[in-house]
C-alpha cells in the first residue's frame, strides 16, 4: 500500500529536561499559533473592535453633547469601554482550545505551561488590547479632547490594556466550561480591573488638571510588571484546575 | 514501566472505581474495557497526569508521579476525545504545531511523510474544519508517529475509523510496542495485536 | 491509611465533633462581648458635641469594616493551605467563611451609608473607605458565584482558592488606588475617617464589638463547615454511621 | 424615652442596629435551614438524586 511506516524509535525526552529553546520557544509557539488562528477568523476581531466604537459613541447620545461635558467624561468612557472590550474578547483565550481538546495537549506539553499561557495572553493583547489603544485617540476627538490628553490616553492604554489581558487570562481560565461564563467572568474580573481604570483614566484627568501624568503612568507600569510576573502562574494553575 | 497502586476515582459523590492496581512494562499493551460511565476515560486521564486520583498512586519508572509531572509530560502521548485539532488550521499546520508543542519540532517533509502514512497527503492543506471524523482520527494517528513518545494513551482510538484505518492503527500500535514502547487503550472493540504481550482490564 | 488519620484533626471525620463542641463556647462569648460592647456604645459613651448621637453607628460600622477585611485575609489563608497541602478541610473552612465575610461587608456598607446621611447629607458620598468596601463586596460575591457555578467540589475548592489568593493580593492595591482617586478628586474633607476624636471608651467599645464579631464569625463558620461536611461527605462511611446512630436513637425514644 | 430618641438621630442609629441584627438573624436561620436540608437528604439515603422513580418526581 505505501512504504513501510517509519518505525519511530521510542526515544523519550530526558526525563525532566526543558525542551530546546526553553520558555521563549514555548511563548513563541503559542503566540504564533494563536495569532494564526485569530487571523483565520478576522471578522470576529473586527466585530469586537466595532463593539468598542459603538459603546463609545453611545454616551454622547445619552447626555447633552455639549463640548465641555464630553471632554470631562471622555477619558472615563474610553477607559470603561476598553475594559468591556477586553472582557468581551477574553473567552477566545482558552475556550476554543478547551472545547476542541488542544488545551489538554498544551497542558501536557513538556514546555512550561506558564510560558505557553503567556504567549496566548500576548496574542490576545495584540488582537484586542492594541487595536483599542490605537483607536481610542481617534474616538477621543469625538469627545472634544485636546491633543495632549489624547497622547496621554494612548500611553495609559498602551500600558494598561496588557494588564487587562493578564488579569483577564486568570478569570478566563477559572471560568472555563462553566455555566453563565460571560457574566461570571465579568463579576470575577471587573473588581480586579478597578485600579487599572483609576490610574488609567486618572492619568488623563491629571494632565487636564495640569498635574502631569507621570505618577499615574509609572504606577500603571509597576502594575504591568507585577502582572506580567504573577498572572501567568495563576492562569496556568487555573488551567490545570479546569482540566482536572 | 507504569504501575498503578489501588487507584480510586470519584465523580461527584459516586465512586467510579476503587483499589485498581496493574503494571504495564515496556513492550506490553493494556486494553481497558468496560461499559459507558465506568471510568475508562477518567482512568486514562489520570495516567496521563491530567487529573489526580481520589486515592492511590501512579509510578512511572519506579517514581511516584503527581499530575502534570514533567517526567510524565515528556513521556506520554495522550490521544483523547475529541481529537486535538484546530479547525482553522490545515492538517499540515496542525501536525507541525503538535510536533513543536511536543518539544521536538518536525521538518515539513517529516510532517508530509507522517500524513502519507495515514494516506491523507491529498488533504494536506485543507483546514481541519472540512475533514471527516475518520480523517481527523487519522491525523491523530499521524501525530502519534510524528511525536516520538514512549507511553501511548489512546481513548477509544477505533471510533470513526474505517477497516483500513483500524488495521493501520493496530499496525502502528504493534510496531510501537515491539520497539520498546508501551500502549494503553480504552476501547469497546478489542484490537488484534499480533505477537504483543497483551493485558486486559475490565472496569465494572 | 484512612483509619490512621481518622483521628488526626485535619480529617473531616475527626474535626466534625470537635467543631461541634467548640461552637457553643464561641457563640456564648460572642453574645457576652456583644452585650458589653452595645452597652458601652449605646449607653456609656458620651454624646458627641458635633454629631450628637448619630456617631454611635460607628460601634457597628467600624468593627464590621474591620471584619470584612480580616475575614477575606483569613479565607485567603485557608485557601492557600488547601491549595498547598491539598487538604479538603482547609478548603471547606475557606468556603464556610465567604458568606459571613460578604455579610460583614454588607453591614459595613449600609451602616456607613445610614451614618453618612446625617453627617454629610447623603446616603452615598463616594468616600474612599466606602468605595473600597463596595469593591470588596464584589470580590466576595465573585467567589461565592464561582463556588456555585462549579459542580465538582474539588475543582470548586481549588478554583476559589486561586481566585481568593489573586483577590487578596489585589485588595491592598484596590484600597490604595481608591484612596488615591478619592484624595485626587474630593480631598479628605468628605471622609468617614473624620470621626470624632477617639475617646478611650469609644475605642474600647469598638474593640470589644470587633472581638464579638470575630467570635460570632468563628461560631457561624464552624456551624457552616459542619453542614458542608454533611453535604459533601455524604458518600463516606462516617457520615452514614453518624446518622445511622441517630436514626436508631430516634426509634428507641 | 430620651434614650430611644438618640438626640433626634434615632432613625439612623436604630436603623443601623436593627438592620445588623436582622441580617445576622437571617444568616443563622438560613444556616439552620441548610443544615435541615442536608440532614433530610442524608436520611433519605444520601443519594444525589431523589430515590423516588423519575415519573413520580416529575409529576
Amino acid at each position: 500500500m505505501n512504504t513501510a511506516a517509519p518505525v519511530p524509535a521510542p526515544a523519550s525526552l530526558a526525563d525532566s529536561a526543558l525542551p530546546a529553546g526553553g520558555i521563549f520557544a514555548a511563548l513563541r509557539w503559542s503566540l504564533v499559533r494563536d495569532l494564526k488562528v485569530a487571523m483565520r477568523s478576522r471578522s470576529e476581531l473586527g466585530v469586537q473592535l466595532l463593539f468598542y466604537i459603538i459603546v463609545v459613541s453611545l454616551f454622547p447620545l445619552a447626555s447633552n453633547p455639549e463640548r465641555t461635558l464630553l471632554a470631562a467624561i471622555g477619558p472615563g468612557v474610553l477607559w470603561v469601554a476598553a475594559l468591556l472590550a477586553s472582557l468581551l474578547s477574553l473567552p477566545r483565550l482558552f475556550a476554543g482550545d478547551y472545547g476542541d481538546g488542544t488545551l489538554e495537549q498544551i497542558a501536557l506539553s513538556p514546555h512550561p505551561l506558564e510560558a505557553l499561557v503567556s504567549g496566548k495572553i500576548l496574542a490576545h493583547w495584540l488582537t484586542a488590547g492594541l487595536p483599542v489603544t490605537l483607536l481610542a485617540p481617534l474616538l477621543g476627538i469625538q469627545y472634544a479632547m485636546d491633543g495632549e490628553s489624547l497622547a496621554v490616553l494612548a500611553a495609559a492604554l498602551l500600558i494598561g490594556t496588557p494588564i487587562l489581558s493578564l488579569l483577564g487570562g486568570i478569570g478566563a481560565a477559572l471560568t472555563l466550561g462553566l455555566r453563565g461564563g460571560g457574566s461570571l467572568l465579568a463579576l470575577l474580573i471587573l473588581p480586579l480591573y478597578v485600579p487599572v481604570l483609576i490610574f488609567g483614566a486618572g492619568a488623563v484627568e491629571a494632565v487636564r488638571a495640569g498635574l502631569g501624568a507621570t505618577a499615574n503612568l509609572s504606577l500603571l507600569g509597576a502594575g504591568l510588571l507585577v502582572a506580567m510576573v504573577g498572572a501567568p502562574f495563576a492562569a496556568a494553575a487555573a488551567v490545570r484546575i479546569a482540566l482536572d | 514501566m507504569l504501575e498503578a497502586h489501588n487507584l480510586s476515582a470519584e465523580r461527584g459523590a459516586t465512586r467510579l472505581f476503587s483499589d485498581l492496581s496493574f503494571k504495564v512494562g515496556t513492550g506490553e499493551a493494556l486494553m481497558i474495557t468496560g461499559a459507558n460511565g465506568t471510568g475508562k476515560t477518567t482512568l486514562l486521564r489520570m495516567l496521563a497526569g491530567l487529573s489526580a486520583p481520589a486515592a492511590g498512586e501512579i509510578r512511572w519508572r519506579g517514581q511516584i508521579v503527581k499530575p502534570f509531572d514533567p517526567r510524565l509530560r515528556g513521556a506520554v502521548a495522550f490521544a483523547g476525545h475529541p481529537i486535538a485539532l484546530k479547525d482553522e488550521l490545515t492538517a499540515e499546520e496542525n501536525l507541525a504545531a503538535a510536533a513543536a508543542l511536543s518539544g521536538e519540532p518536525a521538518s515539513p517533509d517529516a510532517v508530509r511523510s507522517a500524513l502519507e502514512v495515514v494516506s491523507l497527503s491529498r488533504q494536506r492543506s485543507l483546514p481541519a474544519r472540512v475533514l471527516s471524523q475518520g480523517q481527523r482520527r487519522r491525523i491523530g494517528l499521524a501525530r502519534l508517529t510524528l511525536v516520538r513518545r514512549v507511553l501511548w494513551l489512546l481513548d477509544e482510538p477505533v471510533t470513526a475509523l474505517d477497516a483500513a484505518g483500524t488495521a493501520l492503527l493496530a499496525r502502528l500500535v504493534g510496531e510501537h510496542v515491539q520497539t520498546g514502547g508501551l500502549a494503553i487503550a480504552a476501547t469497546h472493540t478489542p484490537l488484534i495485536l499480533p505477537q504483543v504481550r497483551l493485558h486486559s482490564l475490565a472496569l465494572a | 491509611m484512612a483509619a490512621s488519620n481518622k483521628y488526626k484533626l485535619s480529617s473531616p471525620a475527626a474535626f466534625y465533633p470537635v467543631a461541634g463542641r467548640m461552637i457553643p463556647w464561641f457563640g456564648a462569648s460572642a453574645a457576652v462581648l456583644a452585650a458589653i460592647g452595645l452597652w458601652i456604645g449605646l449607653w456609656l459613651a458620651p454624646t458627641d458635641f458635633a454629631q450628637g448621637d448619630a456617631y454611635r453607628i460607628i460601634f457597628i460600622h467600624v468593627p464590621a469594616a474591620w471584619m470584612s477585611m480580616f475575614i477575606y485575609l483569613v479565607m485567603a489563608f485557608w485557601s492557600a493551605l488547601g491549595l498547598g497541602f491539598n487538604t479538603r478541610l482547609s478548603a471547606m473552612m475557606a468556603q464556610s467563611l465567604a458568606p459571613t465575610g460578604a455579610l460583614m461587608t454588607l453591614i459595613a456598607l449600609f451602616t456607613g451609608s445610614l451614618w453618612g446621611r446625617p453627617t454629610w447629607g447623603t446616603y452615598w458620598a463616594w468616600d474612599a473607605r466606602m468605595t473600597s468596601e463596595l469593591i470588596l463586596l464584589f470580590l466576595y460575591l465573585g467567589i461565592i458565584a464561582l463556588r456555585n457555578a462549579i459542580d465538582d467540589p474539588r475543582r470548586a475548592d481549588r478554583a476559589c482558592a486561586v481566585l481568593s489568593l489573586v483577590g487578596a493580593i489585589n485588595v491592598p492595591i484596590i484600597y490604595f488606588s481608591v484612596r488615591w482617586w478619592n484624595t485626587l478628586h474630593q480631598g479628605s474633607s468628605v471622609s468617614l475617617s473624620a470621626a470624632p476624636r477617639m475617646a478611650a471608651v469609644m475605642l474600647a467599645g469598638m474593640l470589644i464589638l470587633a472581638f464579638a464579631a470575630w467570635f460570632y464569625t468563628i461560631a457561624v463558620a464552624l456551624c457552616r463547615v459542619r453542614v458542608i461536611m454533611l453535604e459533601r461527605e455524604s458518600g463516606s462511611g462516617w457520615v452514614s454511621e453518624l446518622f445511622a446512630l441517630n436514626i436508631v436513637h430516634l426509634k428507641k425514644a | 424615652m430620651e434614650f430611644l430618641a438618640m438626640g433626634g438621630y434615632g432613625y439612623y442609629v436604630w436603623g443601623s442596629y436593627g438592620m445588623t441584627a436582622l441580617v445576622l438573624a437571617l444568616e443563622l436561620v438560613s444556616l439552620r435551614a441548610r443544615r435541615g436540608r442536608a440532614v433530610a437528604h442524608l436520611r433519605a439515603g444520601g443519594l444525589d438524586h431523589p430515590a423516588a422513580p423519575l415519573a413520580e418526581v416529575l409529576r
